[in-house]
């Protein structure tokens, strides 16, 4: 076995070649690609090779760059709050109330079965359960609280935001839980002593204590909020308009060069505000506490 | 262990019982046919009764596994009692919330909350009680005081040793002025000398104090050192319960005696009895028992010298003889010798 | 790209004369009965053709590829990663599918090939629509948007620009076509639809649904404001900036109000909207409007004043089988000439589209279908889809009527907008409003 | 914990179970409309309750079907082999990491990029590079190659959890006792860790299985299962979709329920060797 008189650095990198190439030859450059060609001028779906900065220009000028970032930061606020809320209480119950081994992992398996159907039938099962005509509205109808179907439960902003939750939930729960897993029992056992009631147990050791967990999944939430653009569309019945949708549209119009400089954009904010949590929590420590 | 001269730390405790009135309040804890079983199981703690007086240093004893530390817990309301009473302060408080019994806890691994530094952790209590913050971090400082920490209040627990971590913890369970403070095996993570150090503390601080410790340890040596009462248990039972003194000197069974060291158990015309090894010699006594043996082992314990025998029937006995005697006439190792007893020495044992 | 259109460039010139030869040589052959060595030859070789949901069908290929001696691989694509596939990966494609709304990408780009008519059988049974540019009488249709005749001809075999008169090269050889028009729920509309102005009536408020796209949402809104008298136009199918700004200027006023209930991107959007009662009245394809009804919901297909919006399909070949393998050039032009020969056609027929050769699929529908499908005559007996589903009942009649009265009297064809990239900046602007 | 059940235990209990009931809605509906009636639709009410879309998934050429069986064996075929390379890589990286090392920040902040960077356009940069090499997708370098930029990073984090919480002794020990270190890694890292990369594979195939936006550009001539299903949905699609969820739903339950009891039963013969061995 070579690596015995290797030195420990050049074993490192070789363990770690493998990987650097994958990230290196199908993430880096293609994104220093896009990075060029957001600097080029474009036709009908081709790429000029000319130094042009009017994808700069307009990106910065227009106010559908102001609209788009409203709207997606709003959702995200939305989501992160909801799932954050709804997360920690599902991880609390789970690991906090629930004793027995057995039932924690039946129940995670529960929550993990709905996501092996392929996205996009989930995606289309929402109509037979939110539409006008749809399980929810039939079940309200039905017990006499309404007397004509609520519309805005379908292709609303809700409905993004309900969708998103969905599926976003257990993204936010699963960092948490494995932070509240590593609170030793007997720490909420001493702050029950010291005359905490649940509540404050929570506020007062609980909450301090998975902050690593809470900055792990809103970056879950961050990645996948930004960087969607199918299901704000598909829920949205197309009437909403995020900056990946709108990077979305001009792929789809095969608009590259101003897609590319939109996605910059979007690389660099997002990147920005993970890098920001990133300050506050050393992921690599987290994980491997 | 240098003590501030004008700090009283009596004063810690300013809300007091009233003096005691009659008879029934004469226990800070009583335990009344408790019983513990997990999921209709077998029985991890089985119709334990005890009392413990008040401003007692009571220390659970026993291997583990003989229900010691469920015991604990049992009192400090952290696990659920399946059948009996908890009284405390002549109250009954079985099914109290932890909080609201007057008990404390100290965790063996100390449960500092990481989180919080020194200060904080000992104002914890406080602070939940809504107590302003210049208020509880003064009264903070007083305990760490007390237990020797004040000079490492802004620590955070990861800053600290094991034996500071400790006291932390010891201020922070007493700064809610418990009437009965439990700790559990509070003095197996540290080193030796530390424990000894730390044993020492603890009992000055609970004499100080004035309230009762129950204290868990499976360290006869910790429990004999600090106990006004020994409770030693086994399989869930009480063995027995007493004073430092009598357990060493009359245990009641074989368990005990074994348990608690430094006896032989032997098999007298039938019977078990026990004769305190420091009671016997590896020289012919006259109206003594006398069995011939070999030297198997010689262990020097400075002052002691224990010596292990083997009599023919491949029986184990030991003897510990002071150093001087030893020296005197030091045996080595496979001598044949006499080893022996006299009969007021042996204490029998309940079968 | 710009490597790959002078590359492109050169390499036409060259294979001018040899692909003119080899195109005479094939053009008057037989499909059937081959000489053996070429069957043999031809056996290894591999077609990729790349299509929408609507031109790629596995029960399809299976006939092709036992028709044929070689294999045909089909992949269905959405219509953005089949676009791109074209244009940044060619080579990996032989033969493709695409519509209307992508014509002005392929100007330019030597991507296609340029196909000469003497290589397909039937160019002289294709519908006028296609060859000539007029209805079957002869009457020209409208211009507005990419009709078929803008973008049927190469101008000369570089395949980089379209004429509008008839030349020698085919830019694709038409596959299916049709008109699309506003369908409604009869049962929950307030009143008869009978303009496209109606789209923007404030008895519809809420309950309209708009494509969600600058090729078919945008040329549907134009018509409808237009209608509505809200707007006019120079070209509905071509607009000019000012046209652009007031027309979105108008949809974002709209939408504010809340006049939109939902923007479809796909097929099934449009199907569960009309048929779950979302929506009472938007533009939708007209298989989409026969889906519903076959729910057992009401759904009509009308005819309006302002006319139907019209759309076809062609396949092309790719531009660098002129320069690789001949026997598998050969075998693609086989290939295509066998799409439009029946099996596919008459497949296709079956589910609502038209064929470009209808004479073709005359000979081989039964009378029924191809009278219901193609005449506007009443079915004799029930009318069952390529699946052995019930479409329509004895006795009923395609709404819309025959072919001709379909297809005879479109008032705008799916389009690129020349302003297209000015246009999707707005369409962005309306989508966040 | 022996403490009795507070009022709090059965409001959470609550909340989760609403929780798992608004996490199965939209499946209830794919589980039950894949039931739908013959003339019945994509939205309810049911039209009777039958197994013909289920039946319609199996016959060649079936309406709404496509190349569904096709495109579900290259999903499983890639996916496997992603998920293969995904442990193996992703081993080969989380060992590096033990140790810190010049560069080791590129190669960890090259992840999170990965991790972040919308799928389309990472699928978009990538057949523009390859376009740019004049190299043609294929699913087994570029296909493969575009779903392991989106299943490594998280097999990365994985590896973090696993090793980082892994007792260093443990290692000393087998150093200590003679062992090189592909002993080491053989004997004492690899069995330790084994739940962590069976982890990893997990993460790969799920990845895979469910990844498009990044393959679609780069996975040449054959759809997989989510490409197939998104061109199907562009047409006239009928309740076979939701026969699609329900069987593929059944298919990853039972594989799933193989691998856990697969390895439940290896440790068990393991025990019992062990213990025959004590014996």
């Amino acid at each position: 076995m070579s690596s015995m008189t290797m030195s420990p650095r050049i074993a490192s990198w070789l363990q770690a070649t493998p990987f650097t190439l994958i990230m290196t030859c199908l993430v880096m450059v293609p994104l220093a690609i896009i990075l060029a060609v957001s600097f080029m001028d474009y036709g009908f779906a081709e790429i000029i090779p000319e130094f042009y900065l009017g994808n700069w220009t307009d990106l910065f000028r227009s106010s559908l760059t102001v609209d788009t970032y409203a709207t997606v930061f709003r959702q995200l606020a939305m989501v992160w709050s909801i799932t954050l809320v709804l997360g920690f209480t599902i991880s609390y119950y789970l690991v906090f109330h629930v004793r027995s081994n057995m039932w924690r992992a039946i129940f995670l398996a529960a929550c993990a079965i709905p996501f092996w159907t392929s996205g996009p039938i989930r995606m289309i099962s929402w109509v037979p359960l939110l539409g006008r005509e749809g399980l929810v509205n039939q079940a309200l109808f039905g017990m006499g609280l309404i007397d004509q179907p609520i519309s805005w439960l379908l292709y609303s902003e809700f409905s993004v935001i309900l969708v998103y939750v969905n599926m976003l939930t257990m993204a936010m729960a699963g960092p948490i839980a494995n932070s509240m897993a590593k609170i030793s029992p007997s720490i909420i056992q001493a702050a029950r002593d010291q005359g905490a009631s649940e509540w404050q147990v929570i506020q007062e050791v609980i909450i301090p204590l998975i902050k690593p967990g809470i900055v792990v999944g809103t970056i879950f939430i961050i990645t996948a909020v930004m960087g969607d653009g199918f299901l704000v569309r598909a829920m949205s019945g197309n009437q909403m308009n995020t900056p990946a949708v709108a990077i979305m549209n001009e792929i789809n119009a095969f608009q590259f060069p101003p897609a590319a400089a939109k996605s910059v954009v979007l690389l660099v904010i997002v990147l920005g505000m993970v890098g920001l949590l990133l300050r506050f929590v050393d992921i690599r420590k987290e994980l491997a506490r | 262990m240098k003590i501030d001269t004008d700090f009283n730390a009596k004063n810690l405790m300013p809300e007091a019982e009233p003096p005691v009135e009659d008879g029934a309040t004469k226990y800070d804890v009583e335990l009344v046919a408790v019983s513990k079983s997990y999921d209709g199981g077998a029985k991890a703690v089985d119709t334990i009764s005890l009392r413990i007086p008040k401003a007692s240093y009571c220390c659970l004893l026993g291997p583990s596994g003989c229900g010691k530390t469920t015991t604990l817990r049992m009192l400090a309301g952290h696990e659920s009692v399946t059948d009996g009473d908890v009284l405390i302060h002549n109250r009954n408080v079985t099914d109290g919330a932890p909080s609201a019994r007057g008990t404390s806890m100290m965790f063996q691994s100390y449960a500092l909350f990481p989180h919080l530094s020194a200060l904080d952790n000992a104002a914890f209590s406080l602070k939940i009680k809504g107590v302003k913050k210049a208020e509880r971090h003064a009264k903070a400082m007083e305990f760490l005081k007390l237990v020797q920490m004040d000079h490492l209040a802004h620590r955070m627990p990861a800053q600290l040793s094991g034996g500071q971590q400790q006291r932390v913890a010891l201020a922070r369970s007493l700064i809610t002025r418990p009437k009965v403070l439990l700790l559990d095996e509070p003095l197996s993570a540290l080193d030796p000398f530390l424990r000894v150090l730390m044993r020492t503390e603890l009992k000055r601080i609970q004499t100080e104090l004035g309230i009762t410790f129950v204290h868990v340890t499976h360290s006869q040596e910790e429990a004999l050192a600090l106990s006004d009462l020994v409770v030693v248990m086994s399989d869930g039972q009480i063995m027995q319960a007493g004073s430092a003194r009598d357990v060493f000197e009359k245990p009641s069974n074989a368990f005990v005696a074994k348990f608690i060291g430094g006896h032989n158990v032997i098999d007298v015309e039938g019977r078990k009895v026990s004769v305190r090894a420091d009671k016997c010699r590896i020289v012919q006594s006259v109206g003594g028992t006398n069995i011939p043996a070999e030297v198997t082992n010689i262990e020097y314990q400075g002052p002691m010298v224990r010596i292990l025998v083997k009599d023919s029937d491949g029986k184990e006995y030991h003897a510990q003889i002071s150093d001087s005697r030893f020296f005197a006439d030091p045996p080595v190792i496979g001598e044949k010798v006499t080893f022996s007893w006299m009969p007021e020495d042996e204490w029998r044992l309940a079968a | 790209m710009s490597e790959q259109e002078s590359k492109g460039l050169s390499r036409r010139s060259f294979m001018k004369g040899a692909a003119a030869t080899a195109g005479a040589a094939l053009g008057s052959g037989v499909i059937t009965g081959f000489p053996t060595y070429w069957a043999q030859a031809s056996k290894d070789i591999t077609i990729t053709h790349v299509g929408s949901i609507y031109t790629t069908n596995p029960t399809v290929a299976e006939q092709a590829n036992k028709d044929l001696g070689f294999t045909i691989q089909m992949q269905t694509l959405d219509n953005t990663t089949l676009i791109n596939r074209l244009l940044t990966q060619p080579e990996t494609v032989d033969v493709a599918d695409f519509g209307n709304t992508s014509m002005g990408y392929f100007k330019n780009k030597g991507i296609l090939m340029a196909i000469p008519v003497s290589e397909y059988k039937y160019w002289d049974q294709t519908v006028p629509l296609f060859t000539q540019g007029t209805y079957a009488d002869g009457k020209p249709y409208s211009m507005q948007g990419y009709a078929p005749i803008k973008s049927q001809y190469w101008a000369d075999a570089s395949a980089q620009e379209y004429s509008t008169a008839p030349t020698d090269w085919l830019v694709g050889i038409p596959v299916m076509y049709n008109a699309d028009t506003l369908g409604v729920r009869p049962d929950l509309v307030p009143h008869k639809v009978e303009s496209w102005g109606d789209f923007f009536n404030s008895d519809f408020a809420g309950k309209v649904a708009l494509q969600d796209g600058v090729n078919v949402g945008v040329p549907d809104a134009a018509v409808a404001l237009e209608a509505a008298g809200l707007m006019t136009y120079v070209d509905k199918g071509n607009m000019t900036r000012e046209e652009i700004d007031k027309t979105i200027d108008l949809l974002i006023e709209l939408k504010r109000a809340g006049h939109f209930r939902s923007f479809w991107t796909n097929f099934d959007q449009s199907v569960q909207l009309m048929a779950s009662g979302e929506v009472i009245l938007q533009s939708m394809f007209a298989p989409a409007a026969t889906e519903v009804r076959t729910r057992g919901i009401a759904c009509q297909y009308l005819p309006l004043k302002e006319g139907s919006r019209g759309w076809y399909i062609f396949q092309s070949a790719m531009a660098h089988l002129d320069s690789g393998d001949k026997l598998r050039r050969d075998c693609v032009m086989e290939y295509m000439n066998w799409c439009n020969s029946g099996f596919n056609g008459v497949y296709f027929s079956r589910q609502g589209f038209y064929s470009s050769v209808p004479d073709l699929m005359k000979a081989q529908m039964s009378e029924n279908d191809y009278g219901y499908w193609y005449e506007g005559k009443p079915a004799t007996a029930d009318i069952i889809d390529p699946f052995g589903k019930v479409m329509e009942k004895a006795g009923a009649v395609r709404d819309g009527g025959s072919l001709w009265d379909r297809m005879g009297n479109v008032g705008i064809w799916n389009t690129l907008m020349d302003e297209d990239r000015y246009l999707v900046r707005r369409w962005q602007d309306f989508m966040a409003a | 914990m022996g403490t009795k059940r507070t009022t709090s235990f059965y409001v959470l209990s609550f909340v989760f179970a609403a929780f798992l009931i608004f996490l199965y809605g939209p499946m209830f509906c794919v589980y039950l409309l894949s039931f739908q009636g013959p003339e019945g639709g994509m939205s309810f009410p049911m039209r009777g309750f039958s197994t013909v879309w289920f039946e319609t998934l199996f016959t060649a050429g079936g309406r709404g079907v496509g190349d569904i069986h096709n495109s579900f064996i290259r999903s499983l075929r890639l996916g496997a082999i992603v998920a293969l390379l995904t442990m193996l890589i992703g081993l080969a990286v989380g060992m590096s990491f033990r140790r810190r090392y010049p560069g080791g920040n590129f190669v960890f902040y090259s992840a999170i990029v990965s991790m972040i960077v919308p799928g389309i356009f990472v699928g978009f940069g990538i057949s523009l590079t390859l376009n740019m090499l004049g190299m043609r997708p294929q699913w087994w370098y570029s296909g493969i190659g575009a779903q392991l930029t989106w299943s490594l990073p998280f097999a990365m984090l994985i590896m973090f959890i696993i090793l980082g919480r892994m007792d260093k002794s443990y290692e000393e020990a087998a150093t200590d006792l003679g062992a090189n270190s592909f002993q080491r890694f053989q004997y004492v890292i690899l069995p330790l860790i084994l739940p962590g990369v069976i982890g990893m594979f997990m993460a790969g195939f799920t990845s895979s299985y469910e990844e498009a936006a990044r393959a679609g550009l780069n996975i040449g001539t054959g759809n997989t299962m989510p490409m197939e299903l998104t061109g199907l949905l562009g047409a006239a699609t009928t309740p076979v979709m939701f026969a699609v969820g329900t069987l593929t739903t059944l298919f990853m339950f039972t594989m799933v329920i193989v691998t856990l009891l697969a390895s439940w039963s290896l440790a068990k013969r393991r025990q019992l060797r062990l213990t025959a061995h004590h014996a």
